[in-house]
């Protein structure tokens, strides 16, 4: 049953892109019938908590199994991608969609999908990367949907590369889980290896997690990924890739566990991550920057909650933050086709224009910016608890990311409300809109908007522990009373003081560093690209002129010999195969003889040589 | 009637057969020599049958086997005689010598 | 009884077998190669063979009429109106027969036949077919595939008219455009 | 249940067969007559006429024939249509009850091929030869549903001999569960005869066919051994598929005549009500329609029997 699960969206996936063109009238339906095949497959999964292995090579195998954790993930992951799938669906059905390779697109969503429940069922390091691998390319080809844009197109290589930086260290941790003998490179393993190994297993794990999940400092990745299609955006930023390094620490957690520099190292970054990346958020002018720097910030919490050993916490924040961020960017991407535009001056009271995107926005930011009795007030502050748990300043830096979150929320829904400052002439559409929101993408968003705010009952301690029950055995540190209040008055405050400054017509003031996402994708360029293509240059030239002239010499001198051999040696072997040649000729000429085509001479030539056979037989028996 | 005399039998048809294979030029004549040859086999075979292993039923289904050959030879035989014929408006082996060298 | 029956057939079957090479009609030659065939076909029959040797007598009468057809059909002078020999390397085959009948022979005189002891079955014939649809069915098999696809191929050689000109080379005509037309109106 | 006669009985079948053939040729004539509307006790002594005619007849010479097989071929053929009657039994008397007997039967028409041919030939005439290549064709026309026929009762008895399939018949006739076997047989048995409506070996057209430079005594046992070969064809459809001699008051010998005779009577009648059949024509149907049904025939049989 399980293989059903991640075989539907990836069958379904690969036939869609086989196919090509040719279905693209098709591809939408296809694409939300196995979708909804696969949500009924994950619930089943989810209360049925199968597992499969098949073997791959001698003991590693390729092993898949829903455990509570992944029960959750796998569920979250289908019903997002059924949202986004809708919303693209309502996106690409238009007018406008009607040229688009609508049979790729939802082909490498499927694909993509399918690659991510493997990875969140995958128990075995192999499974994980293969599907890790898919992932990858997967979202490569989605974020450079638009190829024929160079910069959409290189936006996608960026992409691509840094996560690719950060997957080395996934191969690194199966190197050194190899060499340190897990059996089966198992995940449950990894946490078991001896100390060396353990190490750098733990160190390539954080490596590949923090470059999935685009924290510090890889977090410039996921600014060049808005590029992309709306959805794309939505089903990437939300349950899904970013999400994997988060999941893949909440999942190994124990191996964090027991790696305690792993675990500040990892708890560190994410609350950094939170921080810097939620100042970044509050200065972009664009909507869809915001919500990428956001998903940085939000996922930091989650990271942060797997270095503080709180997997419940962090797959409650994942949950919600997965609905949040989904929904959040299908309202971008629906006023991005229908005003052409994600200019934040220019969304100005957009929300007034388009109710039901407007609501839905606003329930998803309030929740994002922490307000009770929200999703992620309730989830958020379990990770809080965690990090207040651990240590003062983790706690601390993470109640001012919390709050940076809460202004920049406050920010965009007080922006979509407010009244328009400016005439529309002032500001350029990007691209020609449709002026208006389809059916089916508005009937993607109120689901996810009620998911996003009824998950508030989280915060009940009975519910909550249900969900801690689900997802972990160990038992973990809630919030105190006064930590929800603290929480949740910040946020408020923080919220309600950038909606004020907005709403009398302004804007919270902004730096240009942190609007150029702290100059990131600068800094990887000239620090790591530039030295590496420097390399690679030196190399070239040494290979150039002292590995390549060496082999030019070698040439120049057996050259020189083969003249040699072929003036003195050569003349007479020649010699002797022409005599070999002339003795065949003369045995081929003598066996030509009885082939004289005449049907009587070759009966009698086959009776004299069964003749000499009976003979022969005679003699010998 | 002994398996010698029939053996002699046999071996007196085979060696006609043979006579008639080798040195006639039709192929018609040639496919008679053939089948006087198999027939030589069948009368072979049943002897054999009678008079060393009555208890086994070997020498009859090589008979059967004889007979059924004999049928496929004949009316591959003709086929191809009627192909040549037909290609080229001869029917001695002589003239159809391609495969010479 | 049976020792003059077997002398006689054997005579027969050889001097017929002889006269196919010595006549000079075609009818005559075809007719003294069945005569053969008669002959060895009733010694089949003296070793209580009797579904064998029926069976090798009514074969070879149809196949040898059938025969006599193709004879005159391809030969020159099927009469034998005009004597005439159509044979080459003659000296060099009476040679490699009379060669080989002398081993032959000698082998025949030579070898220490063994023989058998054990009881003849009451019904060849059953012993027969119960080999051929039992342990022997492999060779049933072998030769039923070995006769169809025979049929076939000297079909495809020996006609001159495949689909293509009896359905057009579009192979669109309704019914077959034959030189004679067969009994269903095809 | 059937027995094997002594020695006598080899003489007495020819004449069995003689007698029975002659009443088949008057009985053909008389309804000859009939159709033309003339004298029928004249038409009823016409075969003992043309017999008489035929016996004191001058042969006929033709340039250059083949003498040795064109007056072999009318002995052939009045002597294999005699040997094929050699398993029929009478009654409960059979001549000769061989184990195979339905093989022996089926061989020895197949005789009929190589002397029909061998009269065409032997006279050096055109339309003779024309006759007998039409007698080959036809034959490789009835030939094979003919032989899967036989193979079909052989199957229903599960034995060869004769006496076996006359004993299989006890409880109920082969004719009520084989009656397409039963049909084609006749009809082969018609053209085996390349007696009407499938006489186009002989046919009119090309001056008599195989008979047409044939005269006298050659004539009179060519034409006697078709009827013989008739005759044989209809008696043995009685033990094969009528039930042999089975019946109630009369004893089995009457009853195998009596059945026999009804079968030769619906066999000439036949002929007569029938147009003549080309054996070109015959060949499609033979092998479209008469193969496939006694295929279907004996499949139904083998699986009844099983």
């Amino acid at each position: 049953m399980l293989w059903f699960l991640v075989a539907v969206p990836l069958l379904a996936g690969g036939l869609l892109l086989l196919t090509g063109r040719r279905a693209d009238r098709h591809a939408a339906p296809v694409a939300v019938a196995a979708t909804v095949v696969t949500l009924a497959l994950s619930v089943v999964a989810a209360v049925r908590r199968p597992a499969v292995s098949a073997s791959y090579l001698e003991g590693v195998s390729f092993e898949l199994r829903v455990d509570g954790l992944s029960a959750v993930m796998v569920v979250t992951v289908v019903v997002v991608l059924l949202a986004v799938l809708v919303f693209a669906a309502g996106e690409f059905g238009g007018g406008s969609g009607a040229d688009e390779a609508r049979a790729r697109f939802f082909g490498l969503m499927l694909v993509f999908a399918g690659a991510m429940l493997i990875t969140v069922t995958a128990t075995t390091l192999l499974a994980l990367l293969m599907a890790w691998e898919v992932m990858g390319a997967a979202s490569y080809a989605l974020i450079g949907f638009w190829w024929r844009e160079p910069r959409r197109a290189s936006s996608g290589t960026v992409a691509f590369l840094t996560t690719r930086g950060g997957d080395l260290g996934l191969y690194l941790a199966a190197g050194a889980a190899l060499a340190g003998g897990a059996d089966g490179l198992g995940l449950g393993e990894l946490s078991g290896l001896p100390d060396g190994w353990r190490d750098v297993v733990a160190a390539g794990v954080v490596l590949a997690a923090l470059g999935k999940s685009a924290q510090l400092p890889f977090s410039f990745w996921l600014s060049r990924a808005m590029d992309g299609p709306s959805p794309v955006s939505a089903l990437l930023h939300s349950a899904t890739m970013v999400a994997a390094g988060g999941y893949l620490l909440l999942r190994l957690e124990p191996l964090l566990a027991t790696t305690p520099w792993a675990a500040a190292l990892a708890a560190w970054a994410g609350a950094l991550t939170a921080l810097l990346l939620g100042a970044v958020a509050v200065s972009q002018r664009d909507l869809k920057q915001l919500l990428a720097a956001s998903t940085c910030a939000q996922v930091g919490f989650i990271v942060l909650a797997a270095g503080t050993g709180g997997v419940a916490a962090g797959s409650g924040q994942l949950v919600a933050h997965a609905l949040t961020k989904s929904l959040l960017f299908l309202c971008a991407g629906a006023w991005l086709t229908a005003l052409g535009t994600k200019s934040l001056p220019a969304l100005r009271g957009v929300a007034r224009r388009y109710p039901v995107v407007g609501v839905t926005f606003t329930i998803g930011g309030v929740a994002l910016a922490g307000i009770p009795p929200l999703s992620i007030w309730a989830t958020k502050d379990h990770v809080l608890a965690g990090a207040l748990h651990e240590s003062t300043p983790l706690y601390l830096v993470s109640l001012a990311a919390a709050a940076l979150s809460a202004a920049y929320a406050g920010r965009a829904v007080a922006l979509v409300w407010s009244r328009p400052a400016t005439t529309e002439a002032e500001w350029e559409p990007e691209q020609p809109g449709t002026g208006r929101v389809t059916f089916w993408q508005r009937a993607a968003l109120p689901p996810l908007a009620a998911g996003a705010a009824l998950l508030g009952v989280l915060a009940v301690p009975a519910v909550w522990q249900g969900l801690a029950d689900v997802v972990s055995p160990a038992a973990e540190m809630g919030p105190a009373w006064w930590e929800l209040l603290v929480s949740g008055a910040v946020a408020l405050a923080v919220a309600g003081a950038a909606a004020t400054v907005v709403g009398r017509g302004g804007d919270v003031p902004t730096y240009r560093w942190p609007r150029n996402w702290l100059g990131l994708e600068f800094l990887a360029r000239t620090l790591v690209a530039q030295p590496m293509r420097a390399t690679a240059a030196s190399l070239a030239r040494f290979d150039d002129q002292a590995v390549d002239g060496g082999v030019r010499a070698t040439a120049a001198v057996s050259t020189a010999f083969a003249r040699m051999v072929d003036a003195r040696i050569e003349w007479s072997v020649d010699g002797f195969v022409r005599a070999i040649g002339r003795g065949f000729r003369g045995l081929g000429r003598l066996a030509r003889r009885p082939q004289t085509g005449q049907l009587h001479h070759y009966y009698a030539q086959a009776v004299v040589a069964l003749a000499a056979l009976a003979v022969l037989l005679l003699v010998l028996g | 009637m002994s398996l010698q005399d029939y053996l002699l039998l046999a071996a007196g048809l085979f060696s006609v057969g043979l006579y008639g294979a080798l040195s006639q030029q039709s192929i018609v004549m040639i496919m008679m020599g053939l089948e006087l040859m198999v027939n030589a086999v069948i009368v072979g075979a049943a002897a054999f049958w009678y008079f060393t292993t009555p208890d086994r039923p070997d020498g009859q289904v090589v008979v059967v086997l004889a007979v059924t050959a004999m049928a496929i030879e004949m009316a591959a035989g003709f086929a191809v005689t009627t192909a040549v014929f037909r290609a080229r408006d001869v029917d001695m082996t002589d003239m159809a010598a391609d495969l010479k060298d | 009884m049976r020792e003059i029956a077997f002398w006689v057939c054997a005579v027969g079957a050889v001097g017929a077998g002889v006269a196919v090479f010595r006549v000079d009609s075609m009818a005559r030659a075809t007719f003294a190669l069945l005569a053969s065939f008669l002959f060895a076909g009733a010694t089949v029959l003296l070793v209580d063979l009797t579904y064998l040797g029926v069976l090798v007598i009514l074969m070879m009468i149809m196949e040898m009429v059938i025969m006599v057809v193709f004879m005159l059909m391809y030969m020159m002078n099927p009469a034998g109106l005009m004597p005439m020999t159509m044979v080459h390397n003659q000296k060099g085959s009476l040679a490699i027969a009379i060669g080989t009948f002398a081993a032959l022979a000698a082998g025949v005189y030579l070898v220490d036949w063994p023989t058998s002891r054990t009881p003849r079955p009451a019904d060849p014939t059953m012993q027969l077919g119960t080999a051929l649809m039992g342990p022997n069915m492999l060779t049933m098999i072998v030769l039923g595939l070995a006769l169809f696809a025979t049929i076939i191929a000297t079909v495809v050689l020996a006609t001159s008219r495949g689909r293509y000109e009896r359905y057009g080379h579009r192979l669109d005509r309704g019914r077959p455009d034959d030189p004679v037309r067969g009994g269903l109106g095809q | 249940m059937v027995e094997q006669t002594a020695w006598w009985g080899t003489l007495l079948l020819p004449v069995v067969l003689a007698v029975l053939a002659l009443a088949a040729a008057t009985f053909d004539a008389t309804l000859a007559a009939r159709s033309a509307g003339g004298d029928l006790r004249a038409a009823a002594a016409a075969p003992l006429r043309s017999v008489a005619g035929l016996l004191v007849q001058q042969r006929r010479r033709t340039l250059a024939a083949d003498t040795l097989l064109w007056r072999g071929a009318g002995i052939v053929l009045l002597v294999a249509a005699v040997m094929a009657a050699l398993v029929t039994p009478l009654g409960r008397w059979a001549v000769g009850d061989l184990s195979v007997g339905v093989v022996w039967f089926n061989a020895m028409e197949i005789v009929a091929w190589a002397a029909v041919w061998l009269a065409g030939w032997g006279g050096n005439s055109a339309f003779a030869l024309v006759g007998g290549y039409r007698f080959v064709a036809q034959g490789l026309a009835y030939e094979l549903p003919h032989m899967f026929v036989l193979t079909t009762v052989a199957i229903g008895a599960g034995s060869l001999r004769v006496a076996d399939i006359v004993a299989a018949q006890q409880d109920l006739w082969f004719v009520v569960w084989m009656p397409i076997a039963f049909v084609v047989y006749l009809v082969s048995v018609l053209a085996m005869a390349f007696f009407r409506p499938f006489d186009q070996p002989v046919g009119g057209d090309i001056g008599g066919g195989a008979l047409a430079e044939l005269s006298g005594v050659d004539r009179l046992v060519f034409v006697a051994g078709r009827w013989v070969l008739l005759v044989s064809g209809a008696a043995m459809a009685v033990p094969l598929f009528l039930g042999g001699g089975s019946g109630p008051l009369l004893p089995d010998w009457a009853w195998s005549l009596v059945k026999t005779a009804a079968v030769l009577a619906v066999l000439v009648w036949a002929g007569r009500r029938v147009p003549t059949v080309r054996m070109d024509r015959f060949t499609e149907v033979a092998w479209m329609v008469l193969i496939p049904a006694t295929l279907l025939q004996a499949l139904f049989v083998s699986i009844v029997v099983i």
